[in-house]
């Protein structure tokens, strides 16, 4: 009897000591996994996820309460990049794929309010106060701030046109009906 | 070094002591609140598979105290039990190895001071449920049949199976396991008559 | 030296640790959804599980047969296994960094895996000696590395099958195993002693 | 969670969460131990004794014990108690002790007991703590028993047989016999049996939650 | 001459017969031309007319727009209809900015650049301007801008010219009628273009079962020492670039680089003779052979039709459909597309318009894989098209992308021989296609993320200097707590 | 299609290869030996024959029914159908009928269905079929009997034959066994394997005995697929003729068969059966030819293919020899089915342009 509690007991107070000095030696930092997250966000901090932008949205991530899909500017490609680091899978097949948009002004309704100019994040429009005011296509990455703050409506949000470079063959029908 | 540290590590020290100690204790009691029903138990175990190869009639002592130790052919340490009867040794039992045919076999066989069999049981054997298993006598009555014959009756030749010119049953469809098992009770018999005199020497 | 090859094999592949013996099941439906995971979780258990079987050898031949402690055996086994797993860990990490990376992530789910401590309990109830026990240790964890690497592939190839939704995941995963036992029953009979 | 809901912890121990067919874990002595449906039924009750105490002394110990050396004091709870009940049933439960054998050691490694500790005792108070032990063994009572009968009656065309020597001579009327001896579809009682009735339980869970309108749950890619 | 033998491969029913022994003819002038800014790899060329304006035969219409792209010319004199879009001759169907033009009937060539008398006497760089001016691009299905190619010679030592006179496609016919017609032309062509890549060999390979295009090549090459013809075993896609340059070198081109790391230079025998035409001649391309066949047209042909006639026009030519066709597609069964409609003109690219009948094309539903393992066998590319296809069918374009994909060079020989009849080069064209547009979304966040960070910073100067202008006084207060 | 965006790419021809073909190629090449065998055995293996056919192809239509897929158009395939066959093949041929059936059971839902059908299962269905019951009915599945060629004066009458498919009852006397299980029934209790084996061509303890003659006939104890090993063979050759299957697997299960039989049979005739011995008993052909090289669970490459058909072969040796069953046709084929995913994935071809380990091949020399 004494030495079974005696026996366990120094192995008890050993092996704590060990993975105390463990403990300490191998101590981990604090985990990476958001800053990575962040880096693969758009940074646009538009918003569009529902978080303050894209810091918050990866927090959100990291701890597993948001949506790999949450980053509409981000799109498809964001949505495989963070599911594949956080090693969950998504099923982009059903959902509905956004269609990539850009912002046209209408140069009738634009009346130079310089507005949309402070919102974009990607200086996609060009034009000075009380002129009318363009909006570079290929820099618009379709978040859609501006046509929100425009006081005369006069931003609309336009799909992209499919051109021959961008079509490709759909995917194939399954053979297997279940 | 730094004495957070080393504080840390005598907490966890500490922690996971006083938990070995706490256990250490509850498993100590345990153990001795226990240990006689276990010990108890392990007697009636005994006596149990002794039971079945001698009977009670044969002995006022009891064969699982009264046991010696001897060599086998083979050099293996094997228990001897012996029944008594006023002093007389009137059978001995003792554990007889077979190899089936998925491995060890284990029988108890008793030999009265004739050199009749007692009886036979498995202990434990990894016979196929449902084929091998018949040797045990919850699933089959074909262990019972060794009762009473000895190495002259039958002879020798016929210690077989049927399947090798023998006398014994083969179960439908597995004929290794009843071979292992008729070969391991002639073994058993053969160190019988080797040691016969050891065996019933009164101490 | 024949004595020990039927040994091996016999734990190896006729009585092998997953497949006839059911143990360290969880990680063999849980890690072996890719090869590479299922050989990396495989070189950690066997390493585990040899080092812990010498050292739980000794325990109980140095401790607890000569102080009738047989009842602690669980017990101190497990908390060998722990400081095993551990000591595995820091080593590692010390010596090898790659082969941290390759196998950290799975040390931890070693402590509860049945197979270390079955494979220990297996060594006292066959009162093997001291090298006899180290060769079953290894050639179990062998055998487990095996049917787990075996069980990894199979998942790859189910994983592009067309499996239907009432089996796909775990029921089909038994169902392989199921199989998977069926076949290594050929090696049944083969006399390991 | 500010009031404990226990017909969730109920609902989810014996069938929801279960811990062999929706969690899968404890694996081992499913397999092992599911020969028959009285092994199974002795295997769970004694998991779930260990696992009800475990729980129990976790959540009462739960602030003293720190985070570093938490799966070792955890472990070490349930060791012990698994030497508890592999003494007492050595002593008073010895024919059951006898057929369970080897597998009374292993509920210590047994992943579902650990799994629990780690993510339900470590975490809630003492009474809810008890409580998911208890259900959570006894779900894996009724699983490891349910595994069991399939694999008896398809395998030896028995249902709990030798069940008066585990629950006592009063449960001799539980002894069935299905089909006649030597039907039996020998398989069964061997591994693939094991593997092959758990896969068809597992199947069978997945039935019933699709009748009752709740969907297949993916569960049970990982472990612990 | 000895030859390499290459991995995989098919035999399928060739159907040459058909239009075989069609002697190439002229298609007669159509009522309009359909000419597009884009009919080869790279920047679409950059138009120069408009609406109304009157434009003479191989007059420019449309300059090249960077390095790689291709001037195109006006195929006949007429008068420049409208610029518009319409459907372009690709499976999409998309629209596509063309030039119409309406034929006066004259046919009057516009001022020609002068022949270049002994092209061996002059500068590669002369070779390679005529050849960009003449709008050439390759004629063997990649409509590589031809000079651009020819350019190689300055950055590599090219020490071979392969000709590829394989047309290993099914039904295809035009390599062979040029080369049986026009073999001095071919051989002249391939002499200029060795000079201009400075190449001392030529090799023409020419498949065994066009006996008569290796007769007459052999008797046209006869004259001169440094051309070799190979007769190349009938194998398809022994055509394929590489896999020629592997028959006929034994060189073997390492993925992501071009045959001309090794020395080789590959070029149809249509594009040969362009050249051939454009410096002898003066003349740009503005005419191709096109075989017109299949089991559902009336009387299969082939036919030097100009860029911009309408496929209608060609099937009209050709007496219309014997049968309803199953399917329309421009280029061989292998590797051509399916058409949108008839009304897509004939382009620079395209080498035949076939009209197939279901039987001929012999499609099925896709049955499961039952992994017989042909596919992987016969995939001269080293391929393993049964897990390639798994992986896309589930989703998992990295993994097919990881088991070579891009290795992948569509040749359909797995499709063809696939017992199931499973698409498997749908499958790969798809997923090429989906991981490519993933590309481009990924270099569009990018470079968001960079125009992100660069307004960031300006804001943040702005700011600075804002703060900087309202209170210069708390500046170096600032600076002080700092120190 | 002409008009609008087309759906679907090339390539637009196609070979003539079915599957369907494939398989019904596969059941004529079996035909042979079929015929010669149900001749062999008469009435009895001719019903358990059909009723093991009809239990695959009834549970192939219920799984796909339940599945909600076409169940004529797959039915129609014929991989059902070659299932049933090949495992009726496998049976002992006076089996009773429920064999058949729980058969069927194995292969088809289990094995195959489950899996999700045609192509994607793991494991050769007829073979799990065949281990399943050997496992679980030891004694049914060993009892092998003498040839009792149909129109023959012991050849059971049609009632009779009823009796042993449909009742069960076997008569006396006419079980035999197998070379390969008598040489290993006499090797367990220490008869040599020269001995047995020449005692089992002169029948000593025999009910009945093959000659030398009747042993390269076929006309001898087995299963339908292992008696006529002259017939299976003829199968075979016309299968590679039709290019239905190629020479690598069938040629080194039978090679590694011979060598490890003969060289390990060099060193100890008493303990090991000569090589030949090994190729020409047992489902050694049938298995080299129409099981181990089932597309499904065989691997891909040729290369991968002789390294599973080595495997089936060291196998096959392994068990007949170590283990306790006599034949391990069947088992080895599953194990190296286990293992066919990871000879895949370790057998790709080099692709083109490429060194093995997928990197561009370097440049040699060239600036
Ligand atoms: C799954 C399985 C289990 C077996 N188990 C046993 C067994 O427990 N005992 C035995 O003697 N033979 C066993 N056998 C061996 C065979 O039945 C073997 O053919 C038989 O023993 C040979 O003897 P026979 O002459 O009676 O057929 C087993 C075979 C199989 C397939
Ligand atoms: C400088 C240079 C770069 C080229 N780059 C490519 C390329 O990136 N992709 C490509 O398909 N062809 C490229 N080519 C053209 C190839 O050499 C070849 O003509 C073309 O791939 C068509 O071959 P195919 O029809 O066999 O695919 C390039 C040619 C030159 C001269
Ligand atoms: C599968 C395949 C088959 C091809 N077959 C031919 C062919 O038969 N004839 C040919 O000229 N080009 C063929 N090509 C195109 C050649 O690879 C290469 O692009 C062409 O010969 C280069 O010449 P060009 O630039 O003059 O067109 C084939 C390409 C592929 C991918
Ligand atoms: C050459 C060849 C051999 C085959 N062998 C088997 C076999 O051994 N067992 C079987 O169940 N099916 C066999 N099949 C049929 C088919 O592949 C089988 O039903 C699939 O395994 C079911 O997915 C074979 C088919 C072919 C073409
Ligand atoms: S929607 Fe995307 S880009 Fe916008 S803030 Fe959220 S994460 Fe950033
Ligand atoms: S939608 Fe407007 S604000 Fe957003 S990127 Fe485009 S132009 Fe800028
Ligand atoms: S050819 Fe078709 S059926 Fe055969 S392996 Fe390839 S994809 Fe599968
Ligand atoms: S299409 Fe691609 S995968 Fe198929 S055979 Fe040709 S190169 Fe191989
Ligand atoms: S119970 Fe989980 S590994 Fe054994």
């Amino acid at each position: 009897m004494l030495t079974a509690v005696g026996s366990l007991t120094a192995m008890g107070v050993a092996l704590g000591g060990m993975l105390g000095v463990a403990a300490r030696l191998l101590a981990v930092e604090e985990d990476p996994l958001e800053l990575e997250l962040q880096a693969m966000l758009p940074g646009s901090q538009c918003g569009q996820c529902g978080f303050v932008g894209c810091a918050q949205a990866a927090v959100a991530l990291a701890k597993g309460e948001a949506s790999v899909t949450l980053c509409p500017p981000g799109g498809k490609a964001v949505a495989e990049q963070l599911a594949k680091r956080l090693g969950v899978t998504v099923d982009l097949g059903d959902q509905a794929p956004r269609l990539p948009v850009y912002a046209v002004i209408d140069e009738e309704l634009c009346i130079g309010c310089t507005r949309c100019v402070k919102e974009c994040s990607v200086d996609g429009i060009i034009g000075a106060s009380k002129l009318m005011h363009t909006i570079v296509a290929e820099v618009c990455h379709g978040c859609s701030k501006c046509a929100q703050v425009c006081p005369t409506d006069a931003i609309r949000m336009v799909e992209i046109p499919l051109t021959l470079a961008a079509w490709h063959w759909p995917k194939p029908a399954s053979t297997h009906t279940h | 070094m730094n004495p957070l540290m080393k504080q840390g590590t005598l907490t966890h020290a500490a922690i996971l002591g006083v938990f070995c100690l706490g256990f250490g204790i509850f498993l100590g009691l345990t153990e001795l609140a226990t240990r006689d029903a276990i010990a108890a138990r392990a007697m009636e175990d005994r006596q149990n598979s002794l039971g079945q190869v001698i009977p009670a009639s044969l002995h006022d002592n009891n064969p699982v105290i009264d046991n010696l130790t001897m060599q086998d052919a083979e050099g293996q340490n094997i228990t001897i039990y012996r029944a008594r009867k006023a002093g007389q040794v009137t059978g001995v039992a003792y554990e007889i190895h077979g190899s089936g045919y998925a491995g060890h076999m284990k029988f108890m066989l008793g030999v009265d001071a004739e050199g009749r069999v007692l009886g036979v049981r498995a202990l434990s054997h990894k016979e196929t449920p449902g084929l091998g298993d018949k040797i045990e006598i919850k699933k089959g009555d074909w262990i019972l049949q060794f009762a009473g014959l000895s190495l002259g009756n039958p002879p020798a030749e016929k210690w077989k199976v049927k399947k090798d010119g023998g006398q014994f049953d083969q179960f439908t469809g597995a004929t290794i396991t009843p071979r292992g098992t008729v070969t391991a009770i002639r073994h058993g018999l053969e160190f019988f008559a080797a040691n016969q005199a050891q065996l019933l020497e009164v101490h | 030296m024949q004595e020990y090859i039927l040994l091996m094999v016999g734990a190896a592949l006729v009585n092998n640790v997953i497949l006839a013996r059911f143990l360290g099941l969880c990680s063999f439906m849980g890690v072996t959804t890719r090869i590479d995971t299922a050989i990396g979780m495989g070189l950690a258990t066997t390493f585990v599980i040899t080092v812990s079987s010498m050292a739980n050898w000794g325990v109980e031949h140095y401790l607890l047969v000569p102080y009738g402690l047989g009842y602690l055996r669980t017990v101190t086994f497990i908390l060998v296994i722990a400081s095993a797993v551990q000591f595995t860990e820091m080593t590692v990490r010390k010596v090898s960094p790659p082969l941290f990376q390759m196998l950290g992530i799975y040390l931890p789910l070693i402590t509860t895996n049945c197979a270390v401590l079955g494979v220990a309990l297996l060594l006292v109830e066959g009162k093997m000696t001291f090298i006899a026990a180290t060769l079953f240790a290894f050639a179990s964890s062998l055998g487990y590395s095996l049917v787990m690497v075996i069980f990894a592939g199979l998942r790859e190839r189910l994983a592009l099958a067309e499996v239907p939704r009432l089996f796909a995941g775990p029921p089909i995963g038994f169902i392989v195993a199921s199989l998977l036992a069926l076949a290594f029953l050929g090696f049944s009979g083969i006399s390991t002693t | 969670m500010a009031t404990t809901d226990y017909g969730r912890i109920i609902r989810d121990g014996l069938w929801d969460n279960n811990g062999v067919l929706a969690m899968l874990l404890g694996m081992c002595p499913t397999m092992a131990m599911t020969t028959s449906a009285t092994n199974g039924l002795g295997m769970g009750l004694a998991t779930a004794v260990v696992m009800a105490a475990s729980n129990f002394m976790v959540a009462a110990f739960r602030n003293y014990i720190t985070r570093e050396v938490r799966i070792p004091v955890y472990i070490l709870i349930v060791a012990a108690n698994v030497t508890f009940v592999d003494l007492t049933m050595n002593a008073w439960m010895h024919e059951l002790y006898k057929v369970l054998g080897l597998f009374i050691p292993l509920i210590v490694s047994n992943c579902l007991p650990l799994a629990r500790l780690e993510s339900f005792a470590s975490k809630e108070p003492i009474l809810p703590s008890l409580m998911d032990g208890i259900f959570m063994g006894l779900g894996f009572t009724f699983a490891l028993t349910l595994i069991g009968a399939g694999r008896e009656i398809l395998g030896s065309g028995t249902l709990f047989a030798d069940a008066s020597l585990l629950l006592g001579p009063a449960f001799k009327f539980m002894e069935l016999r299905i089909m006649p001896a030597d039907m039996g579809v020998l398989m069964m009682i061997l591994p693939p049996g094991g593997f092959l009735v758990t896969g068809l339980v597992v199947v069978g869970k997945r039935l019933l939650d699709i009748r009752a309108g709740k969907g297949i749950q993916m569960a049970g890619a990982h472990s612990v | 001459m000895k030859l390499f033998p290459i991995r995989g491969g098919i035999h399928p029913e060739y159907r040459k017969e058909l239009s075989g022994e069609r002697a190439i003819e002229a298609l007669p002038l159509p009522s309009r031309l359909y000419i597009p800014l884009q009919q080869h790899i790279g920047a679409p060329a950059e138009i120069l007319v408009s609406a109304g304006d009157l434009v003479k035969k191989g007059q420019v219409i449309a300059r090249r727009q960077g390095p790689i792209s291709a001037h195109h010319h006006a195929s006949t004199s007429g008068r420049v209809v409208e610029v518009t879009e319409i459907p372009a001759p690709h499976p999409s169907g998309l629209p596509q900015p063309t030039i119409v033009i309406e034929p006066d009937g004259k046919d009057e060539w516009a001022a020609l650049p002068e022949p270049i008398a002994d092209p061996f006497a002059v500068a590669p760089e002369v070779i390679e301007e005529r050849v960009a001016e003449s709008g050439i691009v390759g004629m063997g299905g990649a409509t590589f801008p031809a000079a651009v190619k020819l350019h190689l010679g300055i950055q590599y030592r090219i020490d071979t010219l392969l000709i590829n006179g394989a047309e290993c496609e099914p039904y295809l016919t035009c390599d062979d009628r040029l080369m049986r017609e026009h073999a001095e032309a071919i051989v002249d062509g391939a002499r200029i273009m060795a000079h201009t890549l400075g190449a001392p060999r030529i090799v023409v390979g020419i498949e065994e079962n066009k006996p008569q295009a290796l007769a007459a090549i052999t008797v046209a090459a006869n004259p001169f020492p440094n051309i070799e013809v190979a007769a190349l075993p009938v194998k398809y896609p022994m055509g394929s670039e590489r896999h020629l340059t592997l028959a006929i070198t034994g060189l073997e081109t390492p993925a992501r680089k071009l045959t001309a790391d090794l020395g080789v230079v590959v070029h149809n025998v249509a594009t040969a003779r362009a050249v051939h035409q454009a410096v002898r001649l003066g003349r740009p391309l503005i005419a191709r052979v096109v075989t017109v066949s299949g089991g559902a047209m009336r009387e299969p042909k082939n036919i030097e039709a100009p860029i911009g006639a309408r496929v209608s026009d060609l099937i009209d030519f050709c007496g219309g459909f014997s049968q309803r066709p199953e399917r329309i597609i421009q280029g061989g069964p292998m590797m051509g597309t399916p058409l949108p409609n008839l009304e897509v003109p004939v382009v620079k690219g395209t080498s035949g318009i076939l009209a197939l009948t279901a039987d001929e094309i012999n499609e099925r539903p896709a049955d499961p894989c039952i992994r017989c393992g042909a596919c992987v066998n016969i995939c001269a590319c080293g391929l393993t098209p049964v897990e390639l296809a798994a992986h896309i069918r589930h989703d998992d374009l990295e993994g097919a992308a990881k088991l070579g994909l891009s290795d992948c060079v569509s040749c359909g020989s797995c499709s063809w021989v696939c017992p199931s009849h499973i698409p498997l080069v749908h499958y790969f064209n798809y997923a090429k296609g989906a991981l490519n547009a993933r590309d481009r979304e990924q270099r569009k966040t990018e470079r968001t993320k960079t125009l992100v960070e660069a307004n960031a910073a300006r804001q943040e100067r702005l700011a600075a200097q804002r703060a900087a202008a309202r209170k210069p006084k708390a500046a170096p207060a600032a600076n002080e707590v700092q120190a | 299609m002409i008009g609008g965006e087309a759906t679907k790419s090339g390539p637009f021809a196609h070979s003539t290869n079915t599957v369907q073909q494939t398989m019904f190629t596969v059941i004529l090449a079996l035909s042979p030996a079929t015929l010669f065998n149900l001749y062999l055995f008469g009435w009895p293996s001719i019903f358990l024959f059909g009723v093991t056919i009809g239990a695959c192809v009834i549970a192939e239509a219920i799984c796909l029914a339940l599945a909600g897929r076409p169940v004529t158009h797959t039915l129609s395939d014929g991989s059902a159908i070659l299932t049933g066959w090949l495992l009726a093949m496998t049976l002992p041929p006076w089996a009773p009928w429920w064999i058949g059936v729980l058969g069927a059971v194995f292969a088809i839902p289990l094995a195959k269905q489950a899996f999700g059908g045609l192509g994607q299962n793991l494991f050769n269905p007829a073979m799990v079929a065949r281990v399943a019951l050997l496992v679980s009915f030891p004694v049914v599945m060993t009892a092998w009997i003498a040839p009792h060629p149909l129109f023959s004066a012991s050849a059971p009458g049609l009632a009779d034959s009823i009796a042993i498919t449909f009742g069960g009852q076997v008569p006396d006397g006419v079980t035999a066994a197998t070379a390969l299980g008598y040489v290993k029934t006499e090797l367990s209790r220490g008869i040599p394997v020269f001995q047995s084996l020449v005692e089992y061509g002169r029948g000593t303890n025999l009910t009945y005995t093959p000659d030398l003659m009747d042993l390269a006939t076929g006309y001898k104890p087995g299963s339908l697929g292992e008696t006529s090993a002259i017939l299976i063979l003829i199968g075979g050759l016309f299968l590679m003729r039709r290019r239905i299957i190629t020479w690598h697997i069938p040629v080194t299960v039978l090679g590694t068969l011979f060598l490890m039989g003969t060289l390990f049979n060099l060193l100890d005739p008493a303990r090991f059966a000569p090589g030949l011995f090994h190729v020409i008993s047992g489902a050694t052909f049938l298995g080299a030819f129409f099981i181990a090289t089932d597309y499904v669970t065989s691997p891909v490459s040729e290369k991968g293919q002789l390294i599973f058909g080595i495997g089936v072969g060291l196998l096959t040796w392994v068990i007949r020899t170590f283990a306790g069953y006599p034949e391990g046709m069947a088992f080895a084929v599953l194990l190296m089915n286990s293992l066919t995913p990871i000879i895949d994935q370790y057998t790709r071809p080099r692709l083109f342009g490429r060194t093995r380990k997928g990197e561009p091949l370097p440049l040699k020399g060239k600036a």
